[in-house]
């Protein structure tokens, strides 16, 4: 395909793009509320009621070795940390 | 002598040509990066190891009866080595944050922007002499935009095989990276008053609304974009065995074993795509010119996106959490706790840039499934 | 505008069919009964999950060239996966009680009737206008009568991959249902007093002997029944790294990461056979009444058995132990403990339970030998 | 095939599978029988010499996540609480 | 009766030849070894119990399309598995010893001898009537005295599938009689005074030189010997995940997964070709005095090249430690410890040994490079 | 091939093969004192400064289970025992 052709198709595909991005990103808003209004009334006490507030967590940090896990386990921990009391 | 001069055709140094030891060192540096800078070293490690066992002459371990070539033929040109770790990914992920705030959903959204952005200048550089990307090069080139390893690989092999493993060495670079590229930006683009914003505590989030998200997305996936679904299943598979927890075996299984082994494999087979031919050319400086502003351009959509909420919700969403929406979980949530606590130092953001950095991963496969639908054939 | 009607093209609404949207929901459901109703999570919630996945349209991830279509050919279609998974229940499985009490194998015996009168089942329903099972069909239902998941997956691959997914799907809620579907008849057969009979202490068992038992087991089959040789030899493989004492690192690999990264990757390959158009019919409500009946007389022939076997003992075996014979390991072992101790709140059957239990286990792959050598072709 | 010769040749099926399943195990019965006699004769005493009681293990129960590890588990459980004197 | 027919015809003593039978009991043989022998059980109990399976009569389990022959196929064939294990070697392996004295590498330079002595004695037992071993046959038994087995079955893989099981089993087997074969050897060629020497402490070996060291190794095999380079390549790529320190992950994955699986299915693999036409000749029985001859030459080539360094170094070398030259890792090792410890009760020689030892591995790499080199096609 | 023509292909790749195992040997001593020397110009202070002594070490035997994990737990051991006053 030539340049100028390819450019239009690929600006067409930029604003389709983002459209479908930002509906389907909306309209999953819009269904996660409606969810969890449901299962809040099905089930009305949380059954991990952790709040996650802004906190120490931050200590963890260290970029390095398992980036993914980092999250698990920092969570992990700090629900550990917290949980005593509850369970 | 026969067998002397057999011996003598056989060696590498007789073999070597000038590209094989550059995509040698090549490797080495991307070991390098990986141990003293801890580039994403789970994946530069065996990456930069792949390419140089590739790039060894004589020995064709990357082509079809060499064993990452094999490994590449099972693995990735299949798309499954991907899928696992986005299932493993899944299955790591505390999706928590979001199902509290899922309007943090609309910062993983607007992120996106650096990956359709992208796609223009891929085409755009189509108009530099040298450059001559078809729209699915694009496309694939695009997704580094993603910041999100497996997406990028999966897209790539499905569009550009050819150029996978400079995308998949460029995504996990800039992904490396992001605590240098993220920072200005979001400096630039926030006042003092915004970073200093203290958003309010997170919601508890029970254990049913955890089981249902994963189905929940995965079905409006289904309905709206199903070439998104390999991806988003895989994920809210991963994401289902985590929480529901009545499988806690195959929930570990996918978080360590398959994860791990795949990891090796899929460094390894994408170290095969590293050769001379495809690597050492003009489009490769291209790629990682585009990746560069791919990641840049998302951080600023992001953050960009993040002022808009903050005005919408009148000061409740700090700006600066925008920028996690580009995913690169979960580097750039800390480096937006990092920024956040430069400018008050007892703002702890991270659980909240949480919410937009896994919204960013589904953001992102989204977007990995238009591009898939629309330039793949 | 072409891409839009492109896009409209690719979505799922677009072209989704009746069957598929049901499909989906039965996927749903089957992830219901897992994570609600503790039916046997570890496979159906991957299982149910498939479903969902293979049934995605215009994603075809259950076709040939979709993940799970692809994890089908290489894992279930060869075979591999459910011997890998007999493997690991080898290896988790003690025998011991089987070999202190050898005479509880005939309660493994008699319970395989179940897998035969179904058999005879399944013929007849072809007297009904609608049913058309072939002969390999039969078979393939009847051994969900063994109550014996990877049996049952390995025989349906063989004789009927149609049926596959409606036959693991019975298979497993089968088994998930046995404390409700076996009380009623063991109850029904047995007197009180019966039901209160305890038994004598099992002797101890020597390592030697615990190691012998796998081969004697092999060589039999070896001898006489090679059909059911797969079958057999990796359950007694599992079984000997398991009791030999000098690979714990083997055993503890065919026990965890093995049997637990393939029940993954089988549950969602079987997902790929739960399509509308084979699981969505008659057929299917056949093979669920079938099943149903299946597990009912072979529950009752294990408990008439263990009659037999009270009296020609001048009363030392419970009769209830018989039901364990079915297999469904552990569930009737704990079933009939359960039963046992409602007569007499001190007579804990479990350990005798599990003698029956384990040699169901053999019994029926026996059987499936014995399917596979006169239907198979 | 028709049903009614399917009929018949499925009946000879549980005939002689029944058979062969009963003689299969019946066989079994008698090979394991010589199997113990022989081992206890090499190695006389036990080298796992627990009794297995009707006991407390069913406490154990809860019908759920991994049915097979169960056994194994409460097996484990079992012996180590009652090996402690011998090994 | 038909049915009664088919079912005689498909009983394995109906179709059972004598050479099966045989083949059996020479996988009881080996299990019976691996275990109450502890004749490295990790391999023979799997290879033991494969070659049982794969002989059974009728189930044609080591067939193209019987379990262990797919698995053949898949991973044997294609040399996957064994590279695989040596990555797990890798992982488990300290190389430290040989950094920090690397003149030890000679000694496994040496005791690798005993390989291409064996390749001369291989091609002189051809002129014994009823030989007749191709270059190739030659070449692939030669490399037993490597005391290496996963070189040793990457190498007959290539060379001679066929010898595949002789090799491997006369291999392993020979491992675990190194503490029969060695003693003997090693008294006979060193003086008590020799045996006595006390060597110096090694030298502390910093991190940087543990992850220079597998770039090295590897950079030189690509350089002078790509044919070796796949076995090289994945035993360095095991150790830089093992020493880099920052893929904890992949380390141990590769140290446990990985090869724990793999050995599982390589082992019950081998079996497959333990058949009775191939296992059962005399080739079989020149394959088992050459590998003894192959170990022995070794460790005395071994022992004869400590003895020069101990003279060469003024008596600072303790000529056993030459014995564990021949790899087999770490059972050389230990018994060069123990005889050191007969002949001075304080001198421990287990660390000094270990040089020599992970010499030994990667010379008989280099050497299965060079066979590949010269005699592959 | 017949016999005697093997046999002197097999000399040959004797001669070339034990050559060359020793040559790249030798060549690895060379390349690892160099690479040492300069290792140690980089990093001069070991990290990990253990002495590796003839030592206690060899009560690890029992020439079982699983011989590469032997070497690899034995040092992690030792060094497990001697670093308790360095890290
Ligand atoms: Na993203
Ligand atoms: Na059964
Ligand atoms: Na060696």
């Amino acid at each position: 395909m030539s340049p100028t052709p390819m450019l239009i198709e690929s600006l067409v595909i930029m604003l389709i793009g983002m459209t479908i991005v930002f509906s389907f990103l909306l309209l999953l808003v819009g269904i996660l509320r409606v969810m969890s209004w449901a299962a809040l009334r099905i089930s009305p006490i949380a059954i991990e009621p952790e709040p996650m507030p802004s906190s120490a967590l931050v200590a963890a940090g260290g970029a390095d070795a398992a980036p993914l896990a980092v999250i698990a386990a920092a969570i992990a921990r700090y629900r550990a940390d917290h949980a005593g009391s509850r369970r | 002598m026969d067998p002397l001069l057999k011996l003598w055709e056989s060696m590498g140094i007789a073999n070597m040509d000038f590209g094989q030891a550059l995509m040698m060192a090549v490797g080495c540096l991307l070991i390098y990066l990986a141990i003293a800078k801890k580039f994403e070293p789970l994946l530069l490690v065996p990456i930069g190891f792949g390419a140089f066992l590739s790039n060894i002459p004589v020995a064709d371990i990357g082509g079809p009866n060499g064993m990452t070539g094999m490994i590449y033929a099972v693995g990735v040109e299949t798309g499954i080595f991907p899928l696992l770790i986005f299932m493993g990914v899944g299955a790591l992920t505390d999706f928590g944050a979001l199902i509290a705030r899922p309007s943090t959903l609309l910062l993983g959204a607007a992120a996106q922007f650096g990956i359709f952005a992208t796609l223009i200048g891929a085409v755009l550089l189509n108009f530099v002499p040298g450059f001559d990307f078809t729209l699915q090069d694009a496309a694939a080139i695009a997704i580094i935009g993603g910041a999100d390893g497996p997406t990028a690989i999966f897209l790539a092999s499905r569009l550009a095989p050819d150029l996978l493993g400079a995308i998949a060495v460029a995504a996990y670079s800039y992904m490396a990276l992001v605590p240098i590229i993220q920072p200005p930006i979001m400096r630039a683009l926030t006042t003092q008053a915004e970073r200093r914003v203290v958003m309010q505590q997170l919601r508890p989030v029970s254990q049913l609304e955890r089981i249902l998200f994963p189905l929940v997305v995965l079905l409006l996936c289904a309905l709206l974009l199903p070439s998104a679904a390999p991806l988003i299943g895989m994920l809210t598979f991963g994401n289902l065995l985590r929480e529901c927890g009545v499988v806690e075996r195959l929930s570990r299984a996918a978080q360590n074993e398959i994860i791990n082994i795949v990891t090796i494999m899929l460094g390894l087979a994408i170290g095969s795509k590293l050769s001379a031919d495809t690597f050492l050319s003009l489009q490769t400086l291209g790629i990682l010119v585009l990746g560069a502003l791919a990641f840049s351009i998302g951080t600023a959509a992001g953050v960009i996106m993040g002022k808009m909420m903050h005005r919408v919700t009148g000061g409740k969403v700090n700006p600066l959490i925008g920028a996690a929406g580009v995913s690169a979980v979960p580097m750039s949530a800390r480096v937006v706790n990092r920024v956040g606590l430069e400018a008050d130092h007892h703002n702890f953001l991270l659980m909240h840039a949480m919410g937009p950095n896994v919204a960013g991963v589904i953001g992102s496969a989204v977007a990995a499934g238009i591009l898939l639908a629309l330039t793949g054939n």
